[in-house]
């Protein structure tokens, strides 16, 4: 009953979606000629090379002209670790807890040795590179997180630091926040660029602040999902969850 | 360098990020600053409140890009109204819950990073221009939210997290879409200008658009058939958490659909349907509230009638009922802020937190009983106490717009709230205690924060002057949004 | 000051008739209900005898102040009604001279409210003196006359209406220019007021306050000597009365004391046959009697006088 | 019947299986009783709202927005990059919000020990 | 300094500090609210008419307060009667706790009450009326006994009330925007006011719930009872003539100036007055009959206070000059000897512990001031002559006849007489009848509770003879609400068919007739009389046992009950009940909505989505 009334539902949503996309044909230029820059997308392209010298285009609206979404959504990556560390809390007693995840194989322990290294140098260079080539901060930690995943995974008896990763986190935080706060005492607004030299269109050291804010967040990133990983996993069904006191 | 409206999110951002590195120095760091921060915001609102009324609304750009193109920050009289009550009751929780004892400091950081950032995250719904980034910070409440939401450990607060989490995905999964489908259409994200672009949207979209507001941010601001996470949140966070939801994380809520719905739609296209649903909001949940056995279950089913009737004011859409609005979401902020704060210390050690439980707790803490029993009075609109002016204005507007039969079915669930909370009322008054449980006896800090409460609660009742000049500014600047799209607009780069 | 003087006097006299006319009416009755009980009987000047004795009498207790006041208020509002109402047709020579008192200065309603007013003192004494017979026999007769007024209650007002005046004097007056009776222009309110006169003379069967067989005589059960001998006053100058006052309004006045006597008499002897007949109700019987046919009649009454 | 060109293809294929994954994965919230269920499917909506992010700046012909040495006269195809800016936050969002609600199924498995969200209703009415 | 804003701001805040005070000694309070009272008196009695007048300008609303010469007979009866109750309540608090909380509400609604009367505005007036309505529903629950049934009962029907009032003001609000009570009259004499029934009706239906009238006065006998004595003299005394009050505002005052050209309007006033008149009397004879099966003295006579204020309503409603004067002449006295009855009853509550009839008795030699109080006030209360109660039964009644209410005049009539079986059941029950040794211990009131009952008592006495002492203010009063040259006489009452009662002759003949009575009872035989208990009786010829129980006072009128069963079958607290009943499982249902199952939330979610795109896709 309630699955047919679901599929009823989906399939009435499923119509309104399409006629609502009916509007947004498929492969249309919306945003008008760049040189117009009648929106903001066209001003985006028109305006990224000469005004940040930055490559990418998506890197310079991440981190510069919508920086402070980026700014937001780190914090909702920090607040995620802090909520998680706060929800998955244990007390003292019980912190030395085993992982949950089964012993695993020599050969994923091996290929894990060998290939974490590469990991995190290729997330690296992702994050280095993100004003010039696609990726970025996030891509890069993301990457990051996923090497320490596979060692995770792959080595029960792996201990992260979690004072290391508080650091690394919060440092890149405080980082990018004065960066922001930077332009702010200098006189200009929050997030300026434009104290910082711009170099040259397409070399590594470019664009201003833009790849040191998203070096920060690839760190930070980094350490947060690493984090958010090592929390998960290293949860339990344990048996003093019973007395735990409502 | 002067004060601007970044500094509200600014400052706590670092603040936040430098707690976990403090706190392994000194473990009180963790509790301090966050206070610091809830002061500063106290002077950033006095200081742009100043100079808001010296010189009209302020806009911001920030990373140094005009309106349209960077995002900005918009702080008005609207605005400020809802910064300024953010960050009195923000400041407030944190006094009140400065003494909390929390088991050891890990938990206590998280849950003042949480707090801070939970105020923080409305206090940028509310100053922000840009709609997308109005979502971020939506999200960052939610994210908070959900953490503080299943603070204590155990199940229920789990249960309600999720609950919580479920519905708010929803939320926004929807306003994603609708930021998604405007942006596709206007080529643009900031709400002034896409104020003066929504007539491009064809009209089909457009509705469809609106509805995914509504039920994106009605989510949000507690409406009926979204609401069921409400109760359950409310009732699992900890008592000062209760009073942030009510008095800022759904003013957030409010604040989001008040912006999308006059200042970048027309509130007329919405109005009817805002104003059914708030009437329905109000009369489910109100009747919800009177069978409710917990006390903090019923107060949160009372805000959720609450946010109908200011629901139903803003669907009416007239200058003089989005004053009401902002009255009695003023109203409602201090007054369940107080109720909350009285609870969390008359029901801190009981379990189940049933009303029962307050059996001639008068007794033992007439101080805070009499707290709860003001809280009471003023919720219901009993004159002299603030509650009772924005009912009368609310009242007034409704009946500018000729809507009689909603103002009776408004008065008739008025008298359902009397029940229930003069029941509770009578229960910690005139019952005799059967047990005693080992109660804690609050600070002075605890006493500061109600008693302002209090003061306030009476104050503006018996002087409302105190707040409406400034409540008309800001429903002035609300439903006339000429001025706000323009500051946006025509600001001088830099 | 002569006219002050010749009040008094009237006064005086006025209460002299009356208290005669009520212990005769009184002692006849019990002479007639011997005779038709097959009985002799006392004389009909037993209830004199019966008052020298008790006033002579050394009464040797003092049950309180409410005991001691009783009989006064009795008799008090015995004398105070007795001015108010008209003992004779206005107008007429016997009136003026001996027979003005205050009438001119009360109405109906005052006279309703005045015939209470004996009845609490009586109530009060009787309640202080501890004997429940007593507060039982008040609590009946203060049922039944919860039942009894409201057919009277029902007559008066339809006279009221329909003669556009609540002065007694003036509903005499205008029976007397008329010619008609009240009695006769609207015989259900007559009817009414007659059903109601039943259970205020308290005889059988409405003799529930009383009971001797069972209260034994109810709240003056516990009064003795001068106190019942005042109280005996009082209540045969309230027989008076309330003769008086039915003649006045619905059997046109009287012109002259044997006239008044005549008529007094007559309506004096319904509720007596009526006794003879009956047993007595019990209080709830009682009551329901009067809220039956006589409040009907009495709601016809005041149709009639409506319309 | 309209011809079935690249771009309509193309726009079926990539708008439909967007909006398929969303109504999949409300399906899956709104009819599984599994909480890890219920939060896959959270993702699965997530990922079909942002792969109609990413169609929706699509331009045809077009190449993605970096002014690399060699295509730094390519601007007039580039794709809009503003959706791709906002796809990066809104999944890093999903990221945040997926991770609290698995740990908090992780919680709710260890006090009712069970995944069940019908079995999952001690706060009601 | 304005003085009418000057007295109000001396009970409040003699109200808060009465309440603060309570710390530094149980005494305080009581003294600070019984100066508190004076002073305000002082300040009234002591300034020219025309200085109460009060303007303000408050967020976006104008305040008007001003008192005429109609408030100004209310006022007169507030502070009366709080000044000598607030004396009376010094004793009677003695060693009471919380009494800061007493003091506290009950200044403030003295001051709501004050507020209330010279409120010249609606939003005023609904603020006072509020601040009175909470303040004494504080002192009802007061005690804490029974809080559901007093309390909430009291709230909800208050709040009820309250909120037919507020929406009748939106009404006239929407429709010339101003909540000046002066202007509004003006609007409806021009015809300006399409709401004028609608909010009339609802604005009765407001004060018909303090007045307590028939369908709505559930709450009253219980929260009368509940009441500490001292407050339930004011809150019968003079709480309750606020309703009376409102209704004097609407139906004399605003409903009046309908243009009488509108047929319509004009019929539907007199159509509002007779059915208000009937609710009344039907009021009237429901209590009494409730009234008099109580067992608890204070519970008996919150029945009668019902009783009472439905014959003052019908005064009201029926409109005539006579009958508007009885109505105010009854509600002045109705404070006055409702008043001195709580109060008697509060100090028998005081000395003996309980006020439940079936437990004490026989007090008046142990009491004998608080039985001659009580027994001038209940002969006034009863109507019987000499005392002023007869006056304004009289005048009621006259009124009624000439009017050709006849039939409520059988109504008001037979209630009034059922009154006579309860006033002597409370006398009987408390002061007469077998004195019982468990009282024994009980002593006289303290003097400063007695004096205030016999100020009072006096009062009535005095009135029975000169009831012009308060037809002056009285007539003076209906000047304002339109009824200019209402004759009256000191001591002569006069109806319009000429007919005239002389008090004075009454009173005289009366005296004189007593007093002879008196001089020849008491000078005769009074030698060898023996004062006896009332153990020393004679059951039927019989001298009573020790053991015997003598005592009646259980099922007191149970004859009269049994004859009049068909009346007191349907008990409208029943109806209530059931209607609670009702709307609680419907609640319990509503709210079976949220179910708990965060999926069925999200379920919600999604055809609320759906139903509301389907909805705006295809209407809008």
């Amino acid at each position: 009953m309630k699955r047919f009334l679901v599929i009823f539902l989906m399939l009435a949503l499923g119509f309104y979606l399409i006629q609502a996309l009916h509007f947004v044909p498929f492969g249309a230029n919306r945003m008008g000629a760049p040189a117009d820059k009648k929106t903001v997308a066209a001003f985006y392209l028109n305006e990224t090379v000469p005004q940040t010298a930055v490559a990418n285009v998506v890197t310079a609206i991440v981190v510069n002209y919508r920086g402070f979404d980026t700014l937001g959504e780190v914090t909702v990556l920090f607040l995620a670790t802090t909520g998680l560390a706060s929800i998955l809390y244990k007390r003292r007693d019980e912190e030395e807890t085993e992982r949950v995840s089964k012993p695993s194989s020599t050969i994923l322990q091996t290929g894990a040795k060998v290939l974490f290294p590469l990991v995190v140098i290729l997330g690296v260079y992702v994050f280095v590179h993100g004003h010039l080539t696609p990726g970025g901060g996030f891509q890069g930690g993301a990457i990051i997180a996923t090497g320490f995943l596979l060692m995770l995974i792959a080595y029960q008896k792996y201990h992260l630091s979690h004072s290391m990763l508080t650091w690394v986190e919060s440092l890149a935080g405080i980082l990018f926040v004065s960066i922001g706060l930077w332009g702010l005492i200098t006189g200009g607004t929050f997030l300026e660029n434009s104290w910082f030299p711009k170099g040259t269109l397409n070399s590594l050291i470019s664009g201003g602040a833009i790849p040191i804010i998203y070096i920060a967040v690839g760190f930070k990133v980094a350490a947060e999902l690493t984090g958010v990983l090592d929390i998960l996993l290293s949860t339990k069904d344990d048996k003093s969850a019973s007395n735990i006191q409502q | 360098m002067s004060i601007t409206p970044v500094h509200y999110i600014a400052v706590p951002l670092a603040a936040a990020f430098l707690i976990p590195i403090l706190s392994k120095f000194h473990k009180e760091t963790a509790r301090i600053i966050p206070g610091l921060v809830f002061s500063y915001f106290l002077v950033i609102s006095f200081v742009l409140m100043r100079q808001v009324s010296n010189t009209g609304i302020i806009s911001e750009t920030i990373a140094g890009w005009r309106a349209p193109w960077g995002i900005n920050l918009v702080f008005g009289y609207f605005s400020g109204f809802f910064a300024t009550l953010m960050s009195v009751i923000g400041f407030l929780t944190w006094l009140y819950s400065y003494r909390f004892k929390l088991v050891d400091s890990k938990p206590a950081m998280s849950y003042y990073i949480l707090l801070m950032m939970l105020v923080t995250g409305s206090i940028g719904i509310v100053i922000t221009g840009d709609i997308f980034n109005m979502f971020v910070f939506l999200e960052i409440v939610a994210i908070s939210a959900f953490s503080l939401t299943s603070f204590y450990p155990g199940r229920d607060g789990a249960e309600a997290a999720f609950k919580y989490l479920l519905i708010a995905s929803f939320s926004s999964f929807l306003i994603l879409l609708a930021v998604l489908l405007l942006y596709t259409q206007t080529g643009t994200l900031n709400i002034a200008e896409l104020s003066t672009k929504v007539h491009l949207i064809p009209q089909s979209l457009k509705l469809t658009i609106l509805v995914m507001f509504v039920v994106g941010l009605g989510i949000e601001s507690e409406l009926f058939p979204l609401n069921g996470w409400a109760p359950d949140a409310y009732s699992q966070a900890p008592a000062p958490v209760g009073a942030v939801f009510a008095g800022v994380v759904v003013k957030g809520g409010i604040y989001a659909t008040m912006r999308v719905m006059f200042t970048m739609f027309d509130i007329n296209e919405m109005g009817q349907i805002l104003l059914i649903l708030g009437l329905i909001t109000t009369i489910i949940a109100e009747v919800a509230a009177i069978k409710q056995t917990q006390v903090k279950r019923m107060l949160a089913y009372s805000s959720i009638g609450q946010m109908g009737v200011v629901m139903m004011a803003i669907g009416i859409g007239t200058e003089d009922a989005v004053f009401a609005a902002l009255f009695m979401m003023f109203n409602h902020a201090i007054i369940k802020g107080l109720l909350f704060f009285s609870t969390g210390f008359l029901l801190h050690n009981s379990l189940t937190k049933t009303i029962a439980e307050m059996k001639g707790v008068a007794k033992k803490f007439p101080v805070l009983s009499f707290m709860f029993a003001l809280g009471s009075f003023a919720i219901v609109g009993l004159p002299p106490f603030s509650g009772f002016w924005s009912k009368l204005y609310f009242l007034m507007a409704a009946a500018d717009a000729k809507l009689f039969s909603m103002i009776a079915l408004v008065l008739a669930v008025s008298i359902v709230e009397i029940v229930y909370y003069f029941r509770v009322v009578g229960v910690m008054y005139y019952h005799q205690p059967d047990e005693s449980l080992p109660t804690k006896q609050p600070g002075l800090n605890a006493y500061f924060v109600m008693g302002f409460l209090a003061a306030l609660i009476i104050g503006v009742g018996v002087y409302p002057d105190l707040i409406t000049n400034f409540l008309h500014a800001a429903a002035y600047e609300l439903t006339h949004k000429t001025e706000y799209v323009q500051t946006v607009l025509t600001q001088f780069v830099r | 000051m002569e006219g002050l003087a010749i009040k008094i006097l009237g006064a005086v006299i006025t209460t002299i008739v009356a208290f005669a006319v009520g212990m005769t009416y009184g002692g006849i009755t019990r002479k007639l209900t011997a005779r038709v009980q097959n009985r002799v009987g006392p004389t009909i000047f037993q209830n004199f005898i019966d008052l020298l004795k008790l006033q002579s009498k050394k009464t040797n207790i003092y049950h309180g102040v409410m005991g001691h006041f009783a009989p006064m208020w009795i008799i008090t509002a015995a004398i105070t009604v007795l001015m108010f109402i008209p003992v004779l047709h206005p107008g007429t020579a016997w009136y003026n001279s001996w027979f003005p008192n205050l009438s001119f200065h009360g109405d109906l309603i005052f006279l309703l409210y005045m015939m209470v007013f004996g009845s609490l003192g009586m109530a009060l004494g009787a309640g202080q003196t501890g004997n429940p017979n007593s507060a039982i026999g008040v609590t009946r007769g203060l049922s039944q006359m919860v039942g009894f007024e409201i057919p009277f209650v029902l007559a008066l007002v339809a006279l009221m209406v329909q003669y556009q005046t609540t002065s007694i004097q003036d509903i005499m007056t205008v029976q007397r220019e008329s010619g008609v009776w009240m009695m006769f222009s609207n015989p259900f309110s007559f009817l009414a007021a007659l059903f109601a006169s039943l259970g205020m003379f308290r005889y059988s069967p409405f003799d529930i306050v009383g009971a001797p067989a069972e209260l034994a005589s109810g709240p003056v059960s516990e009064f003795g000597g001068k106190y019942l001998g005042t109280m005996m006053s009082g209540g045969s100058i309230f027989a008076f009365i309330k003769l008086t006052l039915y003649v006045d309004l619905f059997l046109g006045g009287a012109y002259s004391i044997p006239e008044l006597l005549i008529k007094t008499f007559a309506l004096y002897m319904i509720p007596v046959f009526y006794g003879w007949v009956n047993p007595r109700y019990r209080t709830e019987q009682a009551i329901r009697y009067f809220w039956g046919w006589p409040t009907a009649l009495g709601v016809i009454g005041l149709l009639i006088a409506i319309f | 019947m309209c011809s079935f060109d690249y771009q309509t293809i193309m726009s079926i294929s990539i708008y439909g299986s967007s909006v398929v994954l969303m109504l999949l994965g409300l399906y899956a919230v709104l009819v599984k009783k599994n909480l890890i269920k219920i939060v896959i499917g959270l993702s699965i909506v997530d990922s079909g709202l942002h792969l109609l992010f990413v169609a929706v700046g699509y331009l045809h012909n077009g190449t993605a927005p970096i002014f690399s040495p060699e295509a730094v006269d390519k601007v007039n195809q580039m794709v809009d990059p503003v959706p791709q800016a906002l796809v990066l936050t809104a999944i890093v969002i999903g990221f945040a919000t997926t991770a609290v609600a698995l740990s908090l199924v992780i919680r709710l498995y260890k006090h009712h020990k069970t995944a069940r969200i019908d079995q999952i209703k001690s706060l009601k009415w | 300094m304005n003085t009418l804003a000057l007295i109000l701001l001396i009970l409040f805040s003699g109200a808060i500090v009465a309440f603060l005070s309570e710390k530094v000694s149980k005494f305080l309070p009581s003294l600070i609210a019984f100066i508190s009272i004076t002073a305000a008196g002082i300040l009234f009695y002591t300034s020219p008419a025309d200085v109460f007048n009060f303007k303000l300008s408050m967020a976006g609303l104008n305040f008007t307060l001003k008192i005429d010469e109609f408030s100004r007979l209310f006022v007169h009866m507030i502070i009366g009667l709080s000044w000598l109750a607030s004396m009376y309540a010094v004793g009677y608090m003695q060693n009471k706790e919380r009494q800061g909380t007493f003091f506290f509400n009950m200044l403030l609604s003295i001051g709501g009450m004050l507020g209330i009367v010279a409120a010249r505005d609606l939003v005023s007036f609904f603020v006072f009326w509020e601040i009175m309505t909470w303040s004494s529903f504080l002192i009802v629950v007061w005690t804490g006994a029974d809080f559901r049934r007093t309390g909430i009962w009291y709230m909800v029907f208050s709040a009820m009330g309250a909120y037919a009032m507020l929406m009748a003001i939106m009404m006239i609000y929407s429709d010339i925007h101003t909540f000046n009570i002066d202007e509004i009259i003006a609007a409806i004499a021009e015809q300006r006011l399409p709401h004028l029934v609608e909010a009339s009706v609802l604005l009765l239906f407001g004060f018909s719930v303090k007045a307590a009238l028939m369908p709505l006065h559930v709450w009253a006998p219980n929260a009368y009872t509940q009441a500490p004595a001292a407050y339930t003299a004011i809150f019968s005394g003079v709480l309750s003539k606020m309703g009376i009050f409102g209704m004097a505002l609407v139906l004399l005052s605003m409903l009046k100036f309908a243009n009488p050209a509108d047929f319509s309007l004009v019929y539907i006033n007199g159509f509002i007055g007779q059915i208000l008149a009937w609710l009344g009397a039907i009021t009237a004879a429901i209590a009494t009959l409730y009234a008099l099966i109580q067992t608890d003295a204070k519970k008996l006579l919150a029945y009668s206070s019902v009783a009472q204020l439905g014959y003052i309503t019908i005064g009201i409603a029926i409109g005539t000059p006579l009958s508007v004067m009885a109505s105010l002449f009854l509600a002045v006295l109705h404070a006055l000897f409702k008043g001195t009855l709580f109060l008697a009853m509060g100090a028998v509550e005081r000395q003996a512990g309980t006020t439940d009839m079936t437990k004490i008795s026989g007090l008046i030699r142990r009491m004998p001031w608080t039985f001659f109080v009580t027994l001038v006030s209940i002969i006034s209360l009863a109507g019987v002559p000499p005392l002023a109660g007869f006056v304004g039964k009289w005048m009621l009644y006259e009124a009624l006849i000439t009017n050709g209410n006849v039939f409520m005049v059988v109504v008001v009539f037979f209630s009034s007489t059922a009154a006579f079986l309860y006033s002597y059941r409370i006398l009987f029950g408390i002061f007469l009848g077998q004195e019982e040794d468990d009282t024994a211990h009980v002593k006289e009131a303290p003097l400063s509770m007695i004096l205030p009952m016999v100020v009072m008592a006096l009062l009535l006495i005095a009135l029975g003879t000169y009831p012009g002492l308060l037809f002056d203010p009285i007539a003076q009063g209906m000047t304002v609400l339109g009824f200019e040259n209402v004759t009256w006489q000191m001591t002569v009452l006069s109806n319009v068919w000429g007919n005239t009662v002389n008090l004075m002759y009454i009173s005289t003949t009366i005296g004189v007739a007593f007093v002879a009575a008196l001089l020849f009872l008491t000078l005769k035989g009074r030698k060898g009389s023996r004062n006896v208990g009332t153990k020393d009786i004679s059951t039927s010829g019989e001298i009573p046992l020790e053991h015997e129980n003598l005592t009646y006072q259980l099922d007191f009128f149970k004859p009269f009950e049994r004859a009049a069963s068909p009346l007191y079958r349907r008990k409208m607290t029943k109806i209530y009940d059931d209607l609670s009943n009702g709307l609680d499982a419907l609640f319990d249902f509503t709210r079976k909505i949220y179910t708990g199952n965060g999926q069925t939330y999200a379920l919600y979610v999604v055809i609320f989505l759906v139903a509301l795109l389907i909805y705006v896709q295809n209407t809008l």
